[in-house]
């Protein structure tokens, strides 16, 4: 029934669970004025990311959004620097100074998240014209929500990207609004991955709420991009539960339309699916969530206590030095 | 008389402009059902419906070039930019194509378009969205740039910003649409192009704008304990300058600090320093000097943040540096 | 045979007469240096500027490209002042300040050149806004080359026109290079008229050599958009024979295509039809050329003899004053 | 020594820096077989092939969004962007993602990449090309801004951008790509943030950059020739600005003036102005003065053009205001 091993099934479950409370937990410290700012809430999205990332190698790369906190979680982030860098403190992943919009661990090859929209889709082109130079294998997956694809640069980025066969996946996030402006009012083209035609490149649509078909889908356009095939465009269809931000009363969406998409909820249709299948048993999920639990408090933990950078950091970083 | 807060100031202006004369229409992201990121075109939606506040997709390029080919054809758009950090994605439309148009076509055409937009750090929202960009525009030529600090100033200039027959950046700042003062039920305009004196002094100049108006007038307070009497001028319009008084004012004084929350190089600080230089040499005692953050992007973190914008206590320090 | 009248069709050739000798004078006073600066050479490419502009009435508007001239001449530019501006005089359309890459005749609903590739795109975009807001129904055409359906703005204006339907008439000139480049190595999509499908926009492939074609064409989409039907997207396919400015070696294409090319002469074909028709004797076609040299005699004649404009003008025309 | 020109000294430092380190690699708008614009590339896709000499489509915030990603994964990308005039459409892949990336993310990224443009007017080619924006890039925290004035700096300065490891602005001027001068064979380089004094003098200081300089020592000469003696800096990078040699001259002089292309208010004028006033306010016998176009568009029409520029009358008239 299932390709994957019970390892691989259970870590997908574990990284979406890991987003789903980390998100929570995000929510509750915005809420008692822990995080300052702005954070845009992945709830809903999580097998998207998830599925995604789990086609990738290490040395892949991706590059991520203003809703980036799954995206980085799934690459491979500590939620413990995470937690921090939403604190703003300096043992956060960017020293606090990049906070939730701006969260990103080279290191890891998440390139980083950014406040512009759009912003991100010709910096994953020039990332997989590098790959293309370098000769390696590698690939990046270029994550942007419905909303981004109306942008010049979405445009600009997808035809170079596919004249040069550049080994980079663009995957839509179609959750159906750009803050309150819907597909339908913001997009000529109401089923996004046809844009595709417009770059002579291959487009496809993708439940997004289905872990499993999302991993499929992109390890299709992984397999063609690793064989110099070129760019794939993807558009996983998903939804946001939460308000675009903390402020958001939600008057463009019924709750009708939420509850709809909630029954089809990522986390508990695919726990379902381990469940029936004996893959898994409820134990076993009761462990599992626990498990999360406890890695989330203790990055609460870690984050709440963590000291903020010293004052001497502001000025710090701007350049590379010593040149 | 009558207190509101800056963004009723706004809204109101925008209300009574649209009533007045039909050609005027709104568009912009998420300005409709949503009112806009600040709120200040709540309910515009309802009054005036969907052809005269349009909500765009995510193209901030294509609303500026289209509030200027609106402009051109005899319509007074006001565009919103929903943060001046994205302006970056329309700068060719506004500075290539509806600065230079009247000029380019030897005064033959027009571009009555006000684009409203907002800056400034203190959210807590990392630097791609506290961003004081408003050099960039004082720069180019064929540009008006305005940034009220006031709930008066803002509606009485928004008014007059709409009426006036060139291209107008309207600054806002996202710290003072909550702030509170008085403003007439009367119809009033406040002229494009004159400073205002918002305190008397005699021993030493401060020039504000916008938000850091504000933190000016909190120095001259606390200065004040200690003896020192600053005169403080809100530009309000910082293009066209109205030099005369801020001249007058140094002439009387003999010292100057000038306060922005823009970048340092290239600023409004050392112009304005500078204006002062040529047309007060003789009456200088000390140098003009400038308060701004660190030549540095706006961190998230915090302390961070609040140690990169000026203070009251940062202007205190200048003024007593050059008495 | 023809669906025009006599008087119509003779002025289609002489229309296209006037461009190819205005621009071959053009060339002559580039080289002579008598013309300062750049200017792109419309000739092979005349019936696309004739053909398309004959479909309009007074009051619609066009907006122009860098090669713009044919343009201008076909919505009713005078050549004398067309050349005046070229030449810098202050008899000229923008009174010399905006010669070949800026020429403009707002009155006659000419909404300028541009010398930035796309940006006319949003501004013709922003035109057809306002004919929508003022319920009027004119039309917009908005000229542009293969190179700018490549940049980001392309994108974000055809999107929005499409969902609100405005009256815009995107038309290529797919001259198959963007200066060196070709269309090949520029767009992933080949045949341009392609693209529409992004924007759920009608697009076409029209013959851009044949003057009648591209009326055809023109006028059905001009009706569509008249009935408030939305844009349309035509890709006009035709060729410059010049180089893309004086400088060009042209090194990037060979002798032979360009010879392939001439053999279709929009001026040729459409003069020959005529003749073998007998709608035009070889007396008046020879009268018909001619009279359009002379014109273009007196034109240089006028321009040569024309002023610069007084230094005064500098600084004017940079404001709308008197506000 | 050696003779030669401006644009050969940059091919050649393109073509060393190549050699030396396969990381780096150009891209732009015909760059490839037409060489660039002003034909600084030329030979090199010969030389170097496709994959390294990238012609790309009219892409400009494509342009600049690739080379940040592949600076960020590894490579060391030359960019071109042909007219300074066009990065309008580029400004935020430069400014909001290159520049702020290694702070946002806490400086753990680089991005090495170097920005080729040009700018300037003294070619009639209007508005739309012939700007000078530098002041735009000094305004922003992140970048290097260098515009070398002689072809030995232009060698040198462009083989330290492209091994250095930030953002660099390399901005050359279109007058200068045909001016001569001595440039050794052996292989050198030179630093950047390093001004040099061009001529020594006692009088006043005169400072100025790229072609600019030019006129400066025209005007030096001239005073020359009245007994005036001028010292001449050339500040070659604007960002970081060498204030040490521009304070040390003026503390010797006790005068300047400040020569530059671009727009006067908030510009690389009044910033230098401000920088002397605050470091060296005591030995200032006059106010600092700068010379500048007006605050108007470049028009087309040669006189007003030619009496738009800053020109050797305009400089010492300045001169002659402050002795
Ligand atoms: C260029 C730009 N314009 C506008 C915004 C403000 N903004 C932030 S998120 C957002 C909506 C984005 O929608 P979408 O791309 O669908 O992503 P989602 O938030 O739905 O994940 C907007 C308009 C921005 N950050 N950048
Ligand atoms: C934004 C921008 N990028 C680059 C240029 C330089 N440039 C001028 S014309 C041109 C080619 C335009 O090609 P196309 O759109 O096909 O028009 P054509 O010249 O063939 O008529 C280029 C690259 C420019 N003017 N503007
Ligand atoms: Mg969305
Ligand atoms: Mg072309």
């Amino acid at each position: 029934m299932f390709k994957e091993s019970k390892e691989e099934l259970v870590n997908l479950l574990k990284k979406m669970l890991q987003i789903r409370y980390f998100e929570e937990k995000v929510w509750e410290l915005l809420a008692k004025n822990l995080i300052k700012g702005a954070s845009h809430i992945y709830v809903g999205e999580e097998a998207v990311a998830v599925g995604a990332i789990s086609c990738l190698r290490d040395d892949d790369y991706i590059t991520s959004t203003h809703r980036g906190h799954g995206h980085c979680l799934a690459k491979g982030g500590e939620i413990k620097y995470m937690l921090a860098e939403l604190c703003g403190k300096v043992t956060g992943y960017c020293k606090g100074k990049g906070g939730s919009m701006h969260i990103a661990d080279v290191t890891k090859g998440n390139l980083g998240a950014t406040g512009i929209v759009g912003s991100n889709i010709p910096v994953a082109t020039g990332a997989g014209l590098s790959i293309k130079l370098r000769g390696t294998d590698q690939v990046c997956l270029c994550f942007f929500g419905d909303g981004a694809t109306n942008n010049g640069v979405f445009h600009e980025s997808l035809n170079i990207a596919s004249l040069w066969k550049l080994p980079v996946i663009y995957i839509i996030e179609n959750n159906l609004y750009g803050m309150s402006v819907s597909v339908e009012k913001a997009s000529a083209v109401k089923d996004l991955y046809k844009k595709a035609c417009a770059y002579n490149m291959p487009g496809e649509p993708v439940d997004g709420m289905d872990v499993l078909a999302v991993k499929e889908a992109v390890s299709r356009a992984v397999a063609r991009a690793r064989k110099g095939e070129g760019p794939t465009l993807l558009e996983c269809k998903t939804y946001r539960y939460y308000g675009h931000s903390r402020s958001d009363p939600k008057v463009y969406r019924d709750r009708k339309e939420e509850e709809e998409w909630k029954k089809r909820d990522p986390i508990l249709t695919f726990s379902n699916k381990l469940l029936n299948a004996g893959i898994i048993t409820p134990e076993e999920l009761k462990k599992l969530k626990e498990d999360v639990e406890k890695e989330i408090a203790e990055a609460e933990e870690f984050a709440l206590s963590s000291p903020y950078p010293p004052l001497e950091e502001l000025e710090r970083d701007v350049y590379v030095e010593g040149e | 008389m009558r207190v509101i807060t800056y963004r009723e100031a706004l809204r109101e202006a925008l209300i009574e402009e649209m009533k007045r004369d039909e050609r005027v229409f709104i568009l912009g992201e998420d300005v409709g059902i949503y009112g806009g990121a600040y709120k200040v075109t709540e309910g515009l939606l309802k009054m005036f419906g969907e052809e005269r506040v349009r909500d765009t997709p995510i193209s901030e390029a294509a609303i500026a070039g289209m509030a200027t080919g609106a402009a051109l054809t005899g319509m007074r758009p006001v565009a919103e930019i929903m943060y001046i950090d994205f302006i970056t994605q329309a700068m060719d439309q506004i500075v290539n194509q509806a600065a230079k148009m009247r000029y380019m076509f030897g005064g033959k055409s027009k571009v009555p378009l006000v684009i409203r937009t907002q800056g400034g750090a203190g959210r807590g929202i990392a630097a791609h969205h506290s961003q004081s960009l408003e050099a960039w525009f004082v720069h180019v030529p064929g540009l008006y740039v305005v940034m009220p600090a006031t709930p008066y100033d803002a509606k009485g200039l928004l008014k007059s910003s709409i009426r006036n027959d060139n291209p107008v950046m309207f600054i806002e700042h996202k710290l003072l649409y909550g702030i509170k003062g008085e403003v007439p039920e009367e119809e009033y305009l406040v002229p494009l192009g004159k400073a205002d004196i918002k305190r008397e002094g005699e021993d030493v100049t401060l020039i504000a704008y916008s938000y850091m108006l504000h933190i000016a007038l909190t120095a001259a307070q606390e200065l004040e304990k200690e003896g020192v009497s600053c005169e403080v001028v809100d530009l309000r319009t910082l293009k066209p300058l109205d030099k005369e008084t801020i001249l007058e004012s140094v002439r009387k004084t003999n010292r100057a600090v000038v306060i922005s929350e823009g970048y340092p190089y290239c600023g409004m600080g050392g112009e304005i320093a500078y204006q002062i230089m040529e047309g007060a040499f003789d009456y200088l005692d000390a140098p003009v000097i400038r308060v701004t953050p660190p030549d540095a992007p706006i961190p998230m973190s915090p302390p961070l943040e609040e140690s990169a914008i000026p203070s009251p206590e940062k202007i205190i320090q200048a003024v007593k540096k050059i008495l």
